[in-house]
């Protein structure tokens, strides 16, 4: 029974959690929940980058006390941590330009608050 | 603002987050952590001072331009750790093999010598410090603007 | 000297970052110190481009490994495939190099009276900086995931700048929405890096380009890459942000922005050439280059005509001139696989389409800085009730007439010689193409025919009694990019010879370009 | 009723794409190449000194990636503080 169960199951949690955000991102109007999607979709992103560094059985990549053993895959780690850090900033930026959106149209729903056509 | 007794606990609560994100930033190089970690930690403790105060009280401590220099300072000392190393080449680690930091462990499993790493225990310090100065910043300023106040030049 | 040019590669990168990080305390202090800090990084940073250039042409593609202890050593010794970040610098990196120092020259000059009379102008030019500094790293890095961390940095401060006026709500919605595309876009790139690194466990460009083998997710990486930096760099169908953004930013960064496009198209023939350049199937790839450039080169001089805001005017001219590159580049990656095609014209298209680049990053920003002049002196942007500002307004009248004339490639300006470079090489592809390159031209013509009479030529109004010729620092940067438009027109072989050619090579030889990572000979 | 319409094809194709590329990709724990990172564990301790492999690969191999990301978090806190700005200066309004 177990050999039925696929072993990349992280991986399509991962494109799962990239597919839901990009509903959210494509049929949403309201720019919270738009920037809600774009946290998920980095947060998608970031669960395939990590698990893309895991070995069976492997330990964290930080020589301590723990006996010897394989070792997961550091680089995925350094490159996640950055991403994570990265999205931080996206995210703040986004949301100052929310509010002022919403300062300046007094609304939130990327319909109303269009000013700009063609 | 929150009542006296989320107030008083908050008060004594910041102390220990301090003590632990200062914690995570000193030791990243030889236990999981480092600068962003802890500095997130701390700055979660000044949230939880946000949310225990209002902002306008938080503004009287935390000044903004303060703030400002102290995350400058922060990249100013990151980037410099970065060009002592253009003796040899940019981001090279020129402190492994001296007395400062210079302590290289043996191979494999160890407990840990705080004295290693080289320039990497600096830059944690110094990403800690403008991860530290520059999330506060970021969310006083979005406090302080849902609250009807700008931020001063 | 030759230190300086050993670390040249990082310290164009580092300088302006420096820089940046010290312009907030220094203009808590003093606002001279600080404007005399950012023209001076960014005019040492252009000597060492420009020095960095030389060198190239003489010694070939530039290597630094950052963190080695030798900037030569790629790969650690006594092992296969390099570690650590590396940047790598050939003929087509430095030439988007010299592009971007000079703009972003100019545009700091430009800056200088052009916002002086808003707030926050220490913040204004640290991101400004840091702009610099992610476009150079987009420029010159070797390594995928160093070039979306660069990527980042260029769209976050971009957002940030575009969005730098918050008095007005359009400016607020242009930011959002460039943000909100390049946070897709990056994301994007972050999935095919990750495809790419769990297979070959290397993030380095010319070692992946070494080992790469076309499967299925290499075929999904490659479409993510080309699709999120073709929505980055404004080509249609993906475009539909580009006007909203770019016009509403203040008249310098709009310049800046528009280099960012280049180095978002730059990241597609970096993917194409060089990571894909062995084993891809080119023409399929290049063909759809091609109809998507030709579709940009229409539909953006076809809503070109019928825009009011003279901003928004010159955004749907900059996408349109955008298909052009696309095209020229397009015919010669269709043609990649044929060495004999290429020698007879698919080299010529390229060259065509580089040249294409470099006159577009000319011409284009001076003509956004021209209209954040008509901007600075009658305080609107709509073309509708502008008039008569010729009397006014003698150099900014010039340079339009200079930067009109060059766009519709009016011989023998420059936008003429780059433009007759690339219909010669499309036609030998196919003749529909130039055809339709023509064609476009005389709509481009037609269009600022139209904006030259309505908004400088008539009676004087009198709502713009009072208006002056703009400040000198606003003059003597579009003087900076006209004379850089005058040189092209006037010693074009030389610079085809010098720049172009090299910069075309380099696309081309992607044995090199691997060469000089991993020092085996593929 | 288009825009949904159209919004619901690209979702389908990426989504698609996404899934196949994941699923191509090595099977979850046992990846193929591990060279590069297999070097950086072997010798991360003697060249950086640092028990952390994590913390040599952020500082040290990749450190310009960090010093990428640290400039971001500084480009957005300019950014933010950019933005909340009074549009006023002090002595104007007063």
């Amino acid at each position: 029974m177990m050999e039925h169960i696929p072993l990349n199951f992280p991986f399509l949690a991962a494109a799962l959690l990239v597919g839901v955000s990009l509903y959210i991102i494509i049929f949403k109007k309201n720019l919270i929940k738009l920037i809600m999607g774009i946290a998920m979709l980095a947060s998608g992103v970031n669960l395939f980058l990590v698990s893309l560094g895991y070995r069976a059985g492997g330990t964290a990549p930080i020589y301590t006390d723990v006996p010897e053993g394989t070792m997961v895959m550091s680089i995925p780690q350094a490159l996640t941590l950055t991403s994570i850090v990265i999205n931080v900033a996206v995210l703040a930026l986004m949301l100052t330009m929310a509010i002022r959106i919403y300062r300046h149209t007094g609304s939130l729903d990327s319909e109303k608050s269009r000013k700009m056509k063609g | 603002m929150l009542t006296k007794i989320v107030r008083t606990v908050a008060n004594q609560l910041i102390v220990f987050i301090v003590v632990f994100g200062l914690y995570v930033i000193a030791h990243g190089h030889i236990t999981p952590g480092g600068g962003f970690q802890g500095g997130a930690v701390i700055v979660s403790g000044v949230v939880m001072l946000l949310v225990a105060f209002s902002s306008q009280e938080l503004k009287k401590s935390l000044r903004e331009r303060v703030l400002s220099i102290m995350e400058s300072s922060g990249a100013i000392i990151f980037i410099i750790l970065a060009f002592i190393g253009i003796g040899t080449v940019f981001f090279y680690n020129v402190l492994v093999g001296t007395p400062i930091f210079g302590g290289i462990p043996d191979f494999g499993p160890g407990p840990g010598d705080f004295w290693t790493g080289g320039v990497i225990p600096l830059m944690n310090l110094a990403v800690g410090l403008k991860v530290i100065a520059g999330l506060s910043a970021v969310v006083l300023a979005l406090a302080l603007f849902s609250s009807g106040e700008e931020v001063e030049e | 000297m030759d230190t300086l040019i050993t670390h040249s590669a990082i310290l164009i990168i580092a300088i302006p970052l420096a820089a940046a990080f010290l312009t907030i305390p220094i203009g808590m202090a003093s606002k001279k110190a600080r404007n005399a800090l950012v023209i001076v990084s960014l005019a040492f940073v252009a000597f060492l481009v420009f020095a960095l250039a030389r060198d190239i042409s003489i010694n070939g593609i530039h290597i630094y490994t950052l963190g080695a202890t030798s900037p030569g050593l790629a790969i650690p010794t006594g092992f296969i495939v390099p570690v650590r970040i590396i940047l790598e610098v050939d003929g087509m990196s430095i030439l988007m190099g010299m592009i971007w120092s000079i703009v972003a020259l100019a545009a700091a000059i430009y800056s200088l009276s052009h916002i002086a009379k808003e707030t926050g102008q220490n913040r204004f030019y640290t991101l400004l900086l840091l702009m610099v500094t992610g476009g150079f790293g987009m420029m010159f890095t070797g390594d995928l995931f160093n070039l979306f961390v660069f990527l980042e940095i260029t769209s976050i401060s971009g957002a940030a700048l575009i969005a730098f006026r918050t008095k007005f709500a359009d400016t607020q919605e242009g930011g959002f929405k460039y943000i909100v595309v390049s946070a897709i876009a990056s994301l994007m790139v972050l999935f095919a890096i990750g495809l790419l690194y769990g297979q070959y466990n290397l993030l380095n460009i010319g070692a992946l380009a070494q080992v790469i083998q076309y499967t299925t997710p290499d075929k999904i990486a490659l479409a993510l890459l080309v699709i999120a930096f073709t929505i980055k760099a404004g080509l249609v169908p993906l475009h539909l942000w580009l006007p909203d953004a770019y016009s509403v930013a203040p008249a310098s960064i709009t310049g800046m922005l528009l280099i960012t496009s280049h180095t978002c198209m730059y990241a597609v023939f970096r993917v194409c050439f060089t990571l894909y350049g062995g084993v891809l199937d080119t023409p399929v790839v290049g063909w759809i280059i091609i109809i998507f450039g030709l579709l940009s080169m229409f539909v953006g001089v076809t809503m070109a005509l019928r825009q009011k805001d003279v901003m928004r005017f010159l955004s749907y001219h900059a996408i349109s001139q955008l298909g052009y590159m696309w095209v020229g580049v397009g015919v010669g990656l269709a043609v990649l696989g044929n060495a004999e095609l290429v020698a007879t014209f698919g080299r010529d298209a390229i060259s065509g389409g580089i040249f294409h680049i470099l006159n577009d990053a000319m011409y284009m920003p001076l003509l956004f800085f021209i209209g954040g002049a008509l901007f600075y002196c009658t305080g609107t942007r709509d073309l509708t009730k502008m008039g008569g500002l010729a009397h006014k307004l003698k150099w900014t009248t010039i340079l339009f007439i200079i930067g009109a004339l060059c766009i519709s490639g009016i011989p023998p300006f420059n936008g003429f010689s780059s433009k007759i470079l690339i219909y010669e090489s499309v036609f030998r592809f196919h003749p529909i193409l130039t055809i339709a390159g023509i064609i476009v031209s005389i709509l481009i013509l037609a269009s600022f025919i139209k904006v030259f009479h309505s908004a400088f030529m008539g009676a004087e109004l009198s709502e713009y009694k009072a208006v002056k010729e703009v400040p000198k620092s606003m003059i003597i940067a579009m003087v900076i990019l006209a004379a850089g438009i005058v040189f092209i027109t006037l010693f074009p072989s030389l610079i085809v010879d010098w720049t172009i050619h090299p910069a075309s090579d380099a696309l081309l030889n992607q044995g090199g370009y691997i060469n000089a990572v991993t020092g085996a000979i593929p | 009723m288009r825009r949904q319409v159209t919004g619901l094809i690209v979702l389908i194709v990426l989504v698609a794409f996404l899934v196949l590329g994941v699923m191509r990709t090595h099977p979850f724990g046992h990846p193929d190449a591990t060279a590069m990172d297999d070097y950086i564990i072997e010798n991360a301790q003697e060249e950086t000194g640092s028990n952390n492999v994590v913390a040599a690969v952020l500082f040290d191999y990749r450190g310009l990636d960090t010093l990428g990301e640290a400039t971001i978090l500084f480009t957005a806190v300019t950014g933010v503080l950019l933005l909340l700005r009074a549009s006023k200066r002090k002595e104007e309004t007063s």
